[in-house]
C-alpha cells in the first residue's frame, strides 16, 4: 500500500523515533554478504551514489532533525560525539566513539557524562572542530524557531526545561561546561546510563557560532563529515553532497564513503521508485533508497525472479505495532476485557493486511525481538495464529458481557503508516467471531495524533505504533508506562496513563545502569511484568525489504536502523 | 481599440476581486480545519511550553481576522520574518513563510510553478491533437466502424483514473519494454531534449483523460457546420472535400473547443496533482497536497491563489482568442 | 448546341418523387426562369445541373448535359470541373452562405485557384477585380474584410462575385433576392442583367415571385409538384397564361398600383358614421439600443393611433425600425421615452387586449408542446383566476378557434413541426385570437410563406377582422401585400416615419421622394413596364 | 434524472402531457444503441441496489477476510489461477486481505453509481437555479452570479475536498459527505451552459407570445424554458457522471474518500493499481466495470437528448409527430 508522500518527517503523528519514514530495502538477507551479481564484491572508490526517496530531506539543520543514532543521510554531513557502529545485524547496535575519544566517561553516579575530542578534527572549510561549538550546536537546538528534535536533552540536562536557546538568552546553557577546547563535560538532573546513545543524535553536532544563520543555515550547514553540501533544492527535494576534503578516514573509522558524490532525490512515487531500482537502468544501477520498502504488490513480483530476489535486502528495526486501551474508558477499565480480546486478536489477517508474513512477523512482547531491547519471549494471552475464540467469549461471559459487546476502534485513515485501515479492517473481522462487534472510527493524519495524543480526548481503544530512539529498553518502556511521563495539557504518550510506583522505581534503577546489558536483561523483565496488565495487544514487528541497483556493494544492514547504511555502500 | 482597453481593464478587476474572494474562502476554511498547527510544526515530542513558543512566533493564537489582516499586508507591503539570528524582509508581493519550511511561499510557487505549467502545457497540446484529431475523423467516417472504435476507445481513457493509466504505461513503457526512462524532471532551461522525453508519458496520461470530451466537443460541432449553407456553396464551386473538412468544417469547430480548452487547462494546472504525485514531478498539485494534509496554511492560500489566477487568466484568454476567431463576438 | 438540355428529369428523396420527368433546354446567353412555390421541385432541379446530388442518396433520372458536360455519367473529377468553371450557383440567403470566419476575398481567392492555376496573389488580384466589378466600392480594402461587416445586398453582390471569378457560361441564381429588401433586389436584378449583357452568360433564375421573373428572364417554367405546368416566352405565359394554375397564381400575386378591391371594404364600417374609438395610440415613442457613444437610435419619435376595425400598414426596410416598434406597441419592449395608450389608457408591460402574430413560423411556437397545447395558452392564464377551470371547456374552445383559422380540432394533438409554413401562421393567429384581443400587431405574418398561402392568410386575416371588430396593425417590407390589406398606412426609414395617410394617397400620389423611390423598386408583372422602370433607375442612380 | 426534468407536458393538461411522457419513450426505444445503454444502466442501478441479494446467493460477503486463499509469503497474492476464481468466489479474492471480489464489486457499485449520481443532481439543480436565474434576472444579478460561478469553477476541487473532508466531525456519514463536497463545489460548468442557453431561449418567439398571453416570469421559466433546457442539461448530465465517479475515485487516491471498510470502485482502483502485475484481475474488474458505466451513460445520454427532441419523431417514424399535416379542405377553398 502506498501512499503519496505525504507525511514529513516531523510530521509523524506517532512519537516515532525514527526520522525517515519506515521501509529500505538492503540487499541480502542477513547472514550472506550482499555480492552484486557477478565482478568481485570488493567495494571501491569514486563513482556517484544516487538515492531515490519518497520524503524530502527537510530542515537539514542538526538541530531540527529527530534521528535514530544520527540518521542515514545526515550522518554523512553531521559526525556527533558518538555514533552506531557500522556493521552487520546485532553487532550495529552497539555505540561506537565518532568525534569523541571514547563513548563517554561517566561520574556522580551517571549524572556528569565527559567527553573529550578526537585530534585534528576538522570542517569543511578547514576551521578547527572545538568543544564550545558543540555545547553551542546543542543550545541551537532550544530555540523555538529551530524546533523538532528529540525530547530528552530538554528532560535530562539541569535547567534545560525553560531554556530558550542562543538567540533569546545569550548566556548558554551552564549544565553544559567547555573546560578547554577538547573538552566538555554534562550535568543531568538524574542518573541517565543510555548518554552515549543519546550523544549519537545530531543535535550533538558542532555548529560553529560565527556561521549560524538560523533558519537559513539548513540550506547550506557547514559538514563536519565525510560530505558536504553542495546543492540543496526545495528544501530538501534533491539534495547533491561531494567529498569534504578536509575530513580524513583517520579521524573516522566508521564511515567507509566510497562514492565521491551522493545525488539524494526524493518525491519520487514509492511504486516508481521500486520499479526504478528493478529496472535498473542507467544511473539508478547505482541506486539505494532509504525510505521505501517492497510493497506486498512487488513483493509478489520479485520473489519470483532469481536476480531481483538476490538484490533485495532485509532487515529488522526496533519497532512494534499494537493495539493501546485507554483503562479509564468504559469497558476497557476491566482486565477481562481487555485480556478477552487479546485472545481474540487473529494476528495472521493484521499481518497479511500489513504485507504478508515477508514484510511483518507476529509481537506478543511489546519489547521489539532483539537482544539489545532484553527481549524475553512471552505469551501471556495467547491467540495462536487465528485467535483463541473461546477463551475470549469465556473471559467476556466472566466480565458480564455474555452476549458479546460493541466497541469502537480509532485509527489513522492515511495509508501512509503501514496501511492502518486495512488493520483495522482485520481487526474488526477477527473480534466479529468472538461476539465483538467493532465500529471503526477513521481520522485523518493529524487529528488522529491530536486526538490520541491528549488526556482529555484519547479513545478508549485505538491502533499505534512506537519505534526505539536507539536500540534499548528505556527509550521504548519509559515514555509509555512512566508515571511521570504523563503529559496533561500536552502531547501525551502514556496512552494507558499507568501510574504505578514499582514500575517508575524500576525504570529509575535501570537508568543508574552503564552497564547495558545487564540494563537489558532488566528491561525485558519489566516488560513481562507489564505485560501481565494487559494495558495493551503487541501486533506484529516490521520487517523491512527493500531493492538495490545492480552495481551496488557493501551494503551493511545493522538491527538498529534495519536499513542499509549509505556510508558504507559502494558503487564501483 | 477602447472596447479592448476596457475589456482588459474590466477583466482585470474582476480577477482581483475574484481571487480575493477566494483567498476569504480559503482561509476561513483552513481556519477551522482541525489540527493543532504548533504541535505539528514544532514535532510528535513537542513539551506544551515549546508548542505554545512555536504558536506565538508564527502568529497561530491571533484571532482569524487579524491573520487575514497580516496576509494582505504582505501582499501589499511585505512582512519582516525573524531567522533567529538576522531578520529577513519578505518584498511586496508577500505570500508569508510556511510553517513548515520557513521558505517564503512565493519563492516556493516560483520553483515548482514551471514544473507544473509545463506538464500541463504539453499535456494541453497532446489532448488538443488527439482530441481534435479523433474528433474530425469520427466527424468525417461518421457511422462507420472507425468513428465506433475512436469512441470507445477515447471514452476508456476518460473513464480511467489517471493514476491507473499512468501507473501501467509507465510499467509497460518505462519497466517492461524499456522505451523510455523513467520520468524525472529536468529543467526546461538545462535540456530541453531530456527535459521533453521525461514528459512524454505525464503528458499522455493527463491527455488521454481530456481528450475524450474534446472528441465528443469537436465531432458536434463539426457536424453542425457541415450541416450549414456556406459548406454548400464550397461544394458547389467543386471544392475538394478535404478543404473543405480542413478549412471550413474545422475552423467552424475552434470556437467551442477553445472555450472547453480554457476550462480544462485552469483546472488542470491543480488538478493535475495525481499526475504530479504518480510521477514524482515536483509541482503546484504534489505540494499543495502535502501543504494540506499538514494544515500549511500561506502556502495552501498561496498555492490556492496562483491556480485560480491561472484558471481565470485561461478563460480570459479564451474570451480573446474566441473574439479573434470570431469577429461577430463581441467583448463584454 | 444548346447551353443545357435535360430531357425528362426524375429526382426521388426516399419514397417522395421531388422532380417527376421535366424537360427543358437553355441556348447560350439567354435566360430562363423556373417559377413554382415551395415544395414545386424548383431547387431540386438547378442542384441537378450541378449534381449536387451526388452522394445524398437521392435517385436521379433522365438525362442532363451542361456546357457540354454529361453531368449523369461524369466522374467526381469532371464534375468538380464542371461546378464553378462552366456553371456556378448563387443562392438564397447572402448571410449564411459565405464562411463567418474567413475574409470575402479569400473566399473568392479560394474558389478561383480550384479552376484556375495561380499564385495565392494573382488569385486574390482576381477576387478584387470581380468584387469591383459587381459594384462593391473600395474592393481592395472591403475583400479583407469578414461577411458579417457586409450589408445584405453586398454580401449576395460578393456572391455574384465568386461566380464571376471564373467566367462561367452558365450562372444558376436559385431565390437570389428572396431575402433581400426591394430596392436592394432592384439593384441585384439589375447588376445580374448588366453582367448577362457584357459576358453574354446564360442565366437559369429560380424564383417563386414571378415580378422577379418578368423583369431578368426571356423565357418562363411554371412548375408544380414535380412537373412542368407551362413553359414559353416570358409575355406569352404571364400575359396570356394558357393553365389554369399558372392563372390562379398570377392573380394571388399581390398588386402595388392594384385599388383596394371594394369586397374587402364591407358595407357595414361604412354605415356607422361616427368615427370609431382610438384602441391603441403611440405618442411619441423612441427606442435606444447599447450605451454612450455606441447608442443606436431604433425608433426615434413616432406617433400614431389606431382605430376599431381598421388596418394600419407599416412599411419600411430592414432597419428601418418597424418591427422594434411593433414589439412595443404589444408591450414586449419598454419605450425608451414616449407612451403607448390602450383604450385611452396608459398602462406599460404586456396586455392581453393586445396580441401579436409573429414572422418565422418556426420559432414562434414551442416546438416540445402540441399546438393544442400552445393555443390554449392565454386560456389557461386567464383561467388561473377562476378555480376549477373547466378543461373539456378549454379544449372546445381550442377546437372551435382550431376551425375558425382553417384547421381541424383533430390537429390539437400535433407538433408544430408537423404543419406548413402557412398552417403555423394561422395556428399563431388562432393564439392570438384566444385572448380575445382588441388589437392585433401583425410582425411580418405572411413574408415567409408563398404566395398562394400569403393570400389565403391575408384573407383570413380580413375575415377576422370584419367579424371580430379588431384592429390590425400590418409590419412589412412587401409594398404590394401591405397595400392588399391596409386602410392607412404609414412609411417608416431610419426609425423615423417619413410619410403616413390613406393606402391610395400614400401608394397613388406618394409625396415623400422616399416613398417614391421604394414604389420604383417593386418589380412589374409586365416585363415592358419593367424595362422602362430598369432605365428609368438607371437615371435615377447615376444622376 | 427527475422526472419533472424529461416530462413535457404540462401539468395542468394530463390528457395531452400523459401522451407527452408516453412520446418520450417511444421515441427512446426506437433508439436500439440507447434502449441497450438503458438496460444496461438499469442492471448497474438494480446490481447496486440488490447487491445483499446477489452477494447472499454467492454465500459470500464483502468484508469476510479469507487468509487461508491468500499467499502470505508473497505478499498475499491469491492462490489458485486467474487470482483464486472458483465456484463460490465467481470473480476470486482481493490480495492481501482475502475478501471476495464479487461482493466488493457489487457493494463498491452502490457507492460508486450512488455518489455520482447524487453528486450530478445536485450539481444539475445547483447550475439550474444559477444559470437560469442569472439569464434572467440581468443587469447585477447577472453579473454577482457569474462572478460566483467564476469563484467555484477557480476553486480546485481537490483541494477543497480534502480541507472540508478533513474539517467535518467523524459521526457524519462519509459517502454522503463525498457527495455533498463533489456536488456543491464543481457545479461551475452547468451553470455557465445553462445561462447561455437560457439567454438563447429568452429571445425566442414563443416564449413572448407566453408573455403576451399572460403567464408570469416564474411560470415561463418552468413551463417554455426548462423543457428547452432539458437537452443540453441532459447531455451534459451524461458527462458529469463519470467525471464525478473518477472524482470519487480519485479522492479515495489522496486517502479522504469513501473509508473502508465501505467498498468503492473508487477505493478497488486505488488499491488496485500497484498489483497489475501480480494479479491484474484486481485492477481489471473495477476499471472494467467504469468503463461500462461511463460508454452506457453517454450512448444513453445522447439517446435521451434525441428523445426529448418531438422533432425526431419523424427522423425515428415512430409515434405522434412523425406525419406531415395535409392541407385541409378550408385551406383550399379560402
Amino acid at each position: 500500500m502506498r501512499h503519496p508522500s505525504v507525511n514529513s518527517a516531523r510530521a509523524a503523528y506517532v512519537s516515532l523515533a525514527l526520522v525517515v519514514a519506515a521501509g529500505a530495502a538492503a540487499c541480502g538477507p542477513k547472514d550472506n554478504d550482499a555480492s552484486a551479481s557477478g565482478g568481485d564484491s570488493t567495494p571501491h572508490k569514486g563513482g556517484t551514489l544516487t538515492v531515490l526517496n519518497s520524503d524530502p530531506q527537510s530542515d537539514f539543520d542538526p538541530a531540527r532533525l529527530y534521528t535514530s543514532g544520527g540518521g542515514n543521510v545526515p550522518s554523512l554531513v553531521f559526525r556527533t560525539l558518538t555514533t552506531r557502529n557500522r556493521a552487520d545485524g546485532a553487532a550495529g547496535t552497539k555505540v561506537v566513539p565518532d568525534l569523541a575519544t571514547d563513548t563517554g566517561r561517566p561520574s556522580k553516579d551517571a549524572t556528569v557524562w565527559t567527553y573529550t575530542l578526537k585530534q585534528g578534527l576538522k570542517y569543511e572549510d578547514g576551521t578547527p572542530i572545538t568543544s564550545a561549538d558543540i555545547k553551542y550546536g546543542i543550545e541551537r537546538s532550544f530555540a523555538p524557531e529551530l524546533s523538532g528534535g528529540a525530547p530528552y536533552l530538554r528532560d535530562w540536562l539541569v535547567g534545560a526545561a525553560d531554556y530558550q536557546g542562543p538567540y533569546k538568552d545569550t548566556k548558554g546553557l551552564p549544565a553544559i561546561e567547555t573546560p578547554d577546547s577538547r573538552t566538555i563535560v554534562f550535568h543531568l538532573n538524574k542518573p541517565e546510563g543510555e548518554f552515549p546513545f543519546l550523544a549519537t543524535q545530531t543535535q550533538f553536532t558542532p555548529v560553529p557560532k560565527a556561521k549560524d544563520t538560523g533558519t537559513k543555515y539548513e540550506e547550506h550547514p557547514i559538514s563536519s563529515g565525510p560530505y558536504k553540501v553542495v546543492k540543496n533544492e526545495n528544501d530538501g527535494e534533491h539534495l547533491v553532497l561531494e567529498r569534504n576534503t578536509y575530513w580524513s578516514a583517520a579521524v573516522d573509522d566508521q564511515r567507509k564513503a566510497y562514492p565521491d558524490r551522493v545525488d539524494v532525490q526524493s518525491g519520487l512515487d514509492s511504486s516508481v521508485i521500486n520499479q526504478r531500482l528493478s529496472a535498473s537502468q542507467g544511473t539508478d544501477a547505482a541506486a539505494v533508497t532509504t525510505d521505501t520498502n517492497l510493497g506486498p504488490a512487488e513483493l509478489a513480483k520479485v520473489t519470483g525472479d532469481k536476480e531481483l530476489a538476490a538484490r533485495v535486502g532485509t532487515g529488522h528495526f526496533g519497532y512494534t505495532n499494537y493495539i493501546a486501551f485507554n483503562p479509564k474508558v468504559k469497558p476497557f477499565d476491566d482486565p477481562k476485557v481487555r485480556q478477552a480480546i487479546s485472545y481474540a486478536v487473529d494476528r495472521s489477517s493484521v499481518i497479511n493486511a500489513a504485507g504478508g508474513s515477508a514484510l511483518a512477523e507476529p509481537a506478543t512482547t511489546f519489547l521489539p525481538d532483539q537482544k539489545s531491547f532484553g527481549y524475553t519471549p512471552y505469551d501471556l494471552f495467547p491467540a495462536g495464529d487465528t485467535g483463541n475464540v473461546a477463551k475470549a467469549k469465556e473471559l467476556l461471559k466472566e466480565a458480564g458481557h455474555p452476549n458479546g459487546l460493541t466497541v469502537t476502534l480509532t485509527h489513522d485513515n492515511a495509508q501512509n503508516f503501514k496501511t492502518s485501515p486495512e488493520i483495522a479492517t482485520a481487526i474488526q473481522d477477527a473480534l466479529k467471531k468472538a461476539g465483538i462487534t467493532v465500529k471503526l472510527q477513521g481520522l485523518e493524519d493529524n487529528n488522529y495524533s491530536d486526538t490520541v495524543h491528549s488526556v482529555k480526548t484519547e479513545p478508549g481503544f485505538f491502533l499505534a505504533a512506537w519505534g526505539a530512539d536507539w536500540p534499548s529498553g528505556g527509550p521504548f518502556l519509559a515514555p509509555i508506562f512512566d508515571g511521570r511521563q504523563i503529559v496533561k495539557d500536552g502531547a501525551n504518550f502514556n496512552a494507558s496513563q499507568l501510574n504505578d510506583a514499582s514500575v517508575n522505581a524500576e525504570i529509575d534503577a535501570i537508568n543508574k545502569l552503564t552497564d547495558l546489558d545487564a540494563a537489558a536483561k532488566r528491561w525485558g523483565a519489566l516488560d513481562r511484568k507489564i505485560g501481565a496488565q494487559a494495558l495493551t495487544v503487541p501486533l506484529f514487528h516490521p520487517v523491512y525489504k527493500r531493492l538495490v541497483g545492480k552495481d551496488i556493494k557493501n551494503v551493511v544492514i545493522s538491527d538498529w536502523t534495519g536499513v542499509l547504511d549509505i556510508s558504507q555502500v559502494a558503487v564501483k | 481599440m477602447t472596447g479592448f482597453g476596457g475589456f482588459l481593464l474590466r477583466r482585470t478587476i474582476g480577477t482581483l476581486a475574484t481571487l480575493l474572494a477566494i483567498s476569504v474562502i480559503v482561509y476561513v476554511v483552513f481556519y477551522v480545519t482541525p489540527g493543532n498547527v504548533a504541535q505539528i510544526t514544532c514535532g510528535p515530542r513537542c513539551s506544551p511550553e515549546q508548542v505554545h513558543q512555536v504558536a506565538l512566533q508564527l502568529h497561530l493564537d491571533d484571532p482569524l481576522y487579524v491573520r487575514y489582516w497580516h496576509f494582505l499586508q504582505g501582499l501589499v507591503v511585505g512582512q519582516d520574518y525573524s531567522t533567529g539570528t538576522s531578520v529577513e524582509h519578505c518584498s511586496a508581493p508577500c505570500l508569508g513563510l510556511s510553517y513548515q519550511t520557513d521558505q517564503q511561499v512565493l519563492g516556493i510557487i516560483l520553483t515548482r510553478l514551471p514544473v507544473s505549467l509545463s506538464l500541463v502545457f504539453g499535456a494541453m497540446v497532446l489532448w488538443l491533437v488527439l482530441g481534435v484529431g479523433t474528433g474530425v475523423l469520427s466527424a468525417w467516417r461518421r457511422g462507420r466502424l472507425t468513428e465506433r472504435v475512436l469512441t470507445a476507445l477515447t471514452l476508456a481513457g476518460w473513464a480511467t483514473p489517471v493514476f491507473v493509466i499512468g501507473l501501467v504505461l509507465m510499467i509497460v513503457v518505462c519497466g517492461e519494454l524499456q522505451l523510455l526512462p523513467f520520468p524525472q524532471y529536468v529543467k526546461l532551461t538545462d535540456d530541453p531534449e531530456q527535459w521533453a522525453w521525461n514528459l512524454l508519458l505525464p503528458w499522455l496520461s493527463l491527455a488521454l483523460i481530456e481528450a475524450a470530451s474534446f472528441a465528443r466537443l469537436t465531432r458536434a460541432s463539426m457536424l453542425e457546420t457541415l450541416a450549414e449553407d456556406h459548406i454548400r456553396t464550397f461544394r458547389a464551386y467543386g471544392v475538394g472535400e478535404g478543404a473543405i473538412v480542413g478549412r471550413h468544417a474545422l475552423r467552424g469547430a475552434l470556437a467551442p473547443v477553445i472555450a472547453l480548452n480554457a476550462n480544462n487547462f485552469g483546472s488542470a494546472v491543480g488538478g493535475a496533482v495525481l499526475t504530479e504525485t504518480l510521477f514524482g514531478l515536483p509541482g503546484l498539485g504534489q505540494e499543495l497536497v502535502h501543504a494540506v494534509s499538514v494544515v500549511d496554511l500561506p502556502v495552501v492560500v498561496g498555492m490556492v491563489l496562483v491556480i485560480g489566477f491561472f484558471v481565470v487568466l485561461a478563460n480570459a484568454v479564451a474570451d480573446v482568442l474566441y473574439a479573434v476567431a470570431d469577429r461577430r463576438v463581441v467583448l463584454t | 448546341m444548346s447551353l443545357v438540355r435535360v430531357t425528362d428529369l426524375t429526382v426521388e428523396f426516399g419514397g417522395l418523387r421531388a422532380v417527376d420527368g421535366l424537360s427543358f433546354t437553355l441556348e447560350r446567353g439567354a435566360a430562363l426562369a423556373l417559377v413554382g412555390e415551395s415544395g414545386s421541385g424548383k431547387s431540386t432541379v438547378a442542384s441537378a445541373l450541378l449534381g449536387l446530388h451526388h452522394g445524398t442518396g437521392a435517385r436521379v433520372g433522365g438525362s442532363i448535359e451542361v456546357a457540354g458536360t454529361d453531368v449523369q455519367a461524369a466522374s467526381d473529377g469532371e464534375l468538380r470541373r464542371l461546378r464553378g468553371a462552366k456553371a456556378a450557383m448563387v443562392f438564397q440567403d447572402p448571410l449564411s452562405s459565405l464562411d463567418p470566419y474567413y475574409a470575402i476575398g479569400d473566399q473568392i481567392a479560394e474558389v478561383y485557384r480550384v479552376h484556375a492555376r495561380g499564385s495565392r496573389r494573382a488569385a486574390r488580384a482576381r477576387a478584387v477585380e470581380v468584387l469591383d466589378r459587381v459594384g462593391i466600392p473600395d474592393a481592395r480594402r472591403r475583400s479583407r474584410s469578414r461577411p458579417h461587416e457586409f450589408s445584405g445586398g453586398m454580401r449576395q453582390r460578393a456572391l455574384i462575385a465568386m461566380a464571376l471569378a471564373c467566367e462561367p457560361e452558365l450562372l444558376i441564381a436559385d431565390e437570389p433576392t428572396t431575402a433581400l429588401d426591394v430596392t436592394v433586389q432592384a439593384q441585384i436584378l439589375d447588376l445580374l442583367h448588366t453582367l448577362r449583357e457584357e459576358t453574354g452568360m446564360g442565366l437559369l433564375l429560380v424564383t417563386h415571385d414571378v415580378g422577379v421573373a418578368a423583369e431578368s428572364v426571356d423565357r418562363v417554367l411554371v412548375m408544380r409538384h414535380g412537373r412542368v405546368v407551362e413553359q414559353g416566352p416570358v409575355t406569352a405565359v404571364l400575359g396570356a397564361p394558357a393553365e389554369p394554375y399558372t392563372r390562379e397564381l398570377l392573380s394571388a400575386v399581390p398588386r402595388v398600383d392594384a385599388v383596394r378591391t371594394p369586397a374587402q371594404a364591407s358595407e357595414e364600417v361604412e354605415a356607422s358614421e361616427e368615427v370609431e374609438e382610438v384602441v391603441l395610440e403611440a405618442s411619441r415613442l423612441r427606442r435606444e439600443f447599447g450605451r454612450g457613444k455606441r447608442a443606436l437610435v431604433a425608433v426615434d419619435d413616432v406617433s400614431l393611433t389606431v382605430r376599431r376595425g381598421e388596418t394600419l400598414g407599416v412599411v419600411g426596410e430592414s432597419g428601418s425600425g418597424k418591427t422594434t416598434l411593433g414589439r412595443m406597441l404589444v408591450g414586449l419592449l419598454e419605450p425608451t421615452a414616449g407612451e403607448v395608450r390602450h383604450d385611452g389608457h396608459a398602462r406599460a408591460g404586456v396586455n392581453p387586449a393586445v396580441q401579436m402574430v409573429f414572422q418565422d413560423p418556426v420559432s414562434s411556437l414551442n416546438p416540445r408542446r402540441s399546438i393544442g397545447e400552445s393555443i390554449a395558452d392565454p386560456l389557461r392564464a386567464r383561467a388561473m383566476g377562476l378555480r376549477g377551470s373547466d378543461e373539456g371547456r378549454i379544449r372546445a374552445r381550442v377546437t372551435e378557434l382550431l376551425e375558425r383559422v382553417g384547421l381541424e380540432g383533430a390537429h390539437y394533438e400535433r407538433y408544430p413541426h408537423e404543419f406548413s409554413g402557412g398552417q403555423r401562421q394561422r395556428v399563431g393567429i388562432a393564439r392570438a385570437l384566444a385572448a380575445d384581443p382588441r388589437v392585433i400587431v401583425c410582425d411580418e405574418p405572411v413574408s415567409a410563406l408563398d404566395v398562394t398561402t400569403q393570400a389565403q392568410v391575408v384573407a383570413l386575416l380580413g375575415e377576422l377582422q370584419r367579424e371580430l371588430g379588431l384592429a390590425l396593425v400590418f409590419v412589412a417590407h412587401d409594398l404590394a401585400v401591405v397595400r392588399q390589406v391596409s386602410d392607412r398606412v404609414a412609411v417608416m426609414r431610419r426609425g423615423r416615419i417619413v410619410e403616413t395617410g390613406t393606402a391610395d394617397e400614400v401608394y397613388d400620389s406618394p409625396q415623400n421622394p422616399y416613398t417614391r423611390q421604394l414604389l420604383a423598386a417593386v418589380p412589374a408583372l409586365d416585363p415592358e413596364a419593367a424595362a422602362r422602370r430598369r432605365a428609368a433607375r438607371r437615371e435615377l442612380a447615376s444622376a | 434524472m427527475s422526472e419533472a426534468l424529461v416530462a413535457t407536458q404540462a401539468p395542468e393538461a394530463p390528457a395531452s402531457g400523459a401522451s407527452g411522457a408516453r412520446q418520450f419513450w417511444r421515441r427512446l426505444r426506437a433508439q436500439r444503441a440507447a434502449t441497450v445503454a438503458a438496460g444496461i444502466v438499469a442492471l448497474l442501478v438494480l446490481v447496486a441496489l440488490a447487491a445483499p441479494l446477489l452477494t447472499a446467493l454467492e454465500g459470500q460477503d464483502p468484508t469476510t477476510y479469507h487468509p487461508s486463499l491468500i499467499d502470505s509469503a508473497r505478499g498475499g497474492v491469491p492462490i489458485g489461477s486467474l487470482g483464486g476464481l472458483s465456484g463460490d468466489h465467481w470473480l476470486g479474492v482481493e490480495p492481501q486481505t482475502g475478501r471476495d471480489l464479487f461482493a466488493r464489486l457489487v457493494y463498491g457499485a452502490r457507492v460508486s453509481l450512488g455518489v455520482a449520481f447524487a453528486a450530478t443532481v445536485i450539481q444539475v439543480l445547483l447550475g439550474l437555479a444559477v444559470g437560469v436565474a442569472a439569464a434572467l434576472g440581468g443587469g447585477w444579478i447577472d453579473q454577482l452570479l457569474s462572478r460566483i460561478t467564476d469563484i467555484f469553477v477557480a476553486l480546485p476541487l481537490m483541494i477543497m475536498a480534502l480541507a472540508l473532508l478533513a474539517i467535518v466531525p467523524q459521526s457524519f456519514p462519509r459517502p454522503v459527505l463525498v457527495t455533498l463536497v463533489i456536488g456543491f463545489i464543481a457545479w461551475g460548468n452547468i451553470a455557465k451552459i445553462v445561462r447561455a442557453q437560457t439567454l438563447t431561449l429568452k429571445g425566442l418567439d414563443y416564449v413572448a407570445a407566453a408573455r403576451l398571453s399572460g403567464w408570469g416570469a416564474w411560470h415561463i421559466a418552468r413551463r417554455e424554458l426548462l423543457p428547452g433546457l432539458a437537452a443540453p442539461v441532459i447531455t451534459y448530465a451524461s458527462i458529469l457522471i463519470p467525471v464525478n465517479i473518477s472524482a470519487e475515485a480519485a479522492l479515495s487516491f489522496l486517502g479522504v474518500g469513501v473509508k473502508p471498510p465501505t467498498p468503492s470502485w473508487g477505493q478497488m482502483l486505488t488499491a488496485a493499481d500497484v498489483w497489475y502485475q501480480a494479479a491484474p484481475q484486481y485492477l481489471l474488474l473495477p476499471a472494467g466495470a467504469l468503463f461500462v458505466t461511463v460508454l452506457a451513460m453517454t450512448v444513453l445520454g445522447d439517446g435521451v437528448r434525441t428523445a426529448l427532441d418531438p422533432r425526431a419523431a419523424s427522423r425515428l417514424g415512430v409515434g405522434a409527430g412523425r406525419g406531415r399535416v395535409a392541407r385541409t379542405a378550408k385551406e383550399e377553398s379560402a
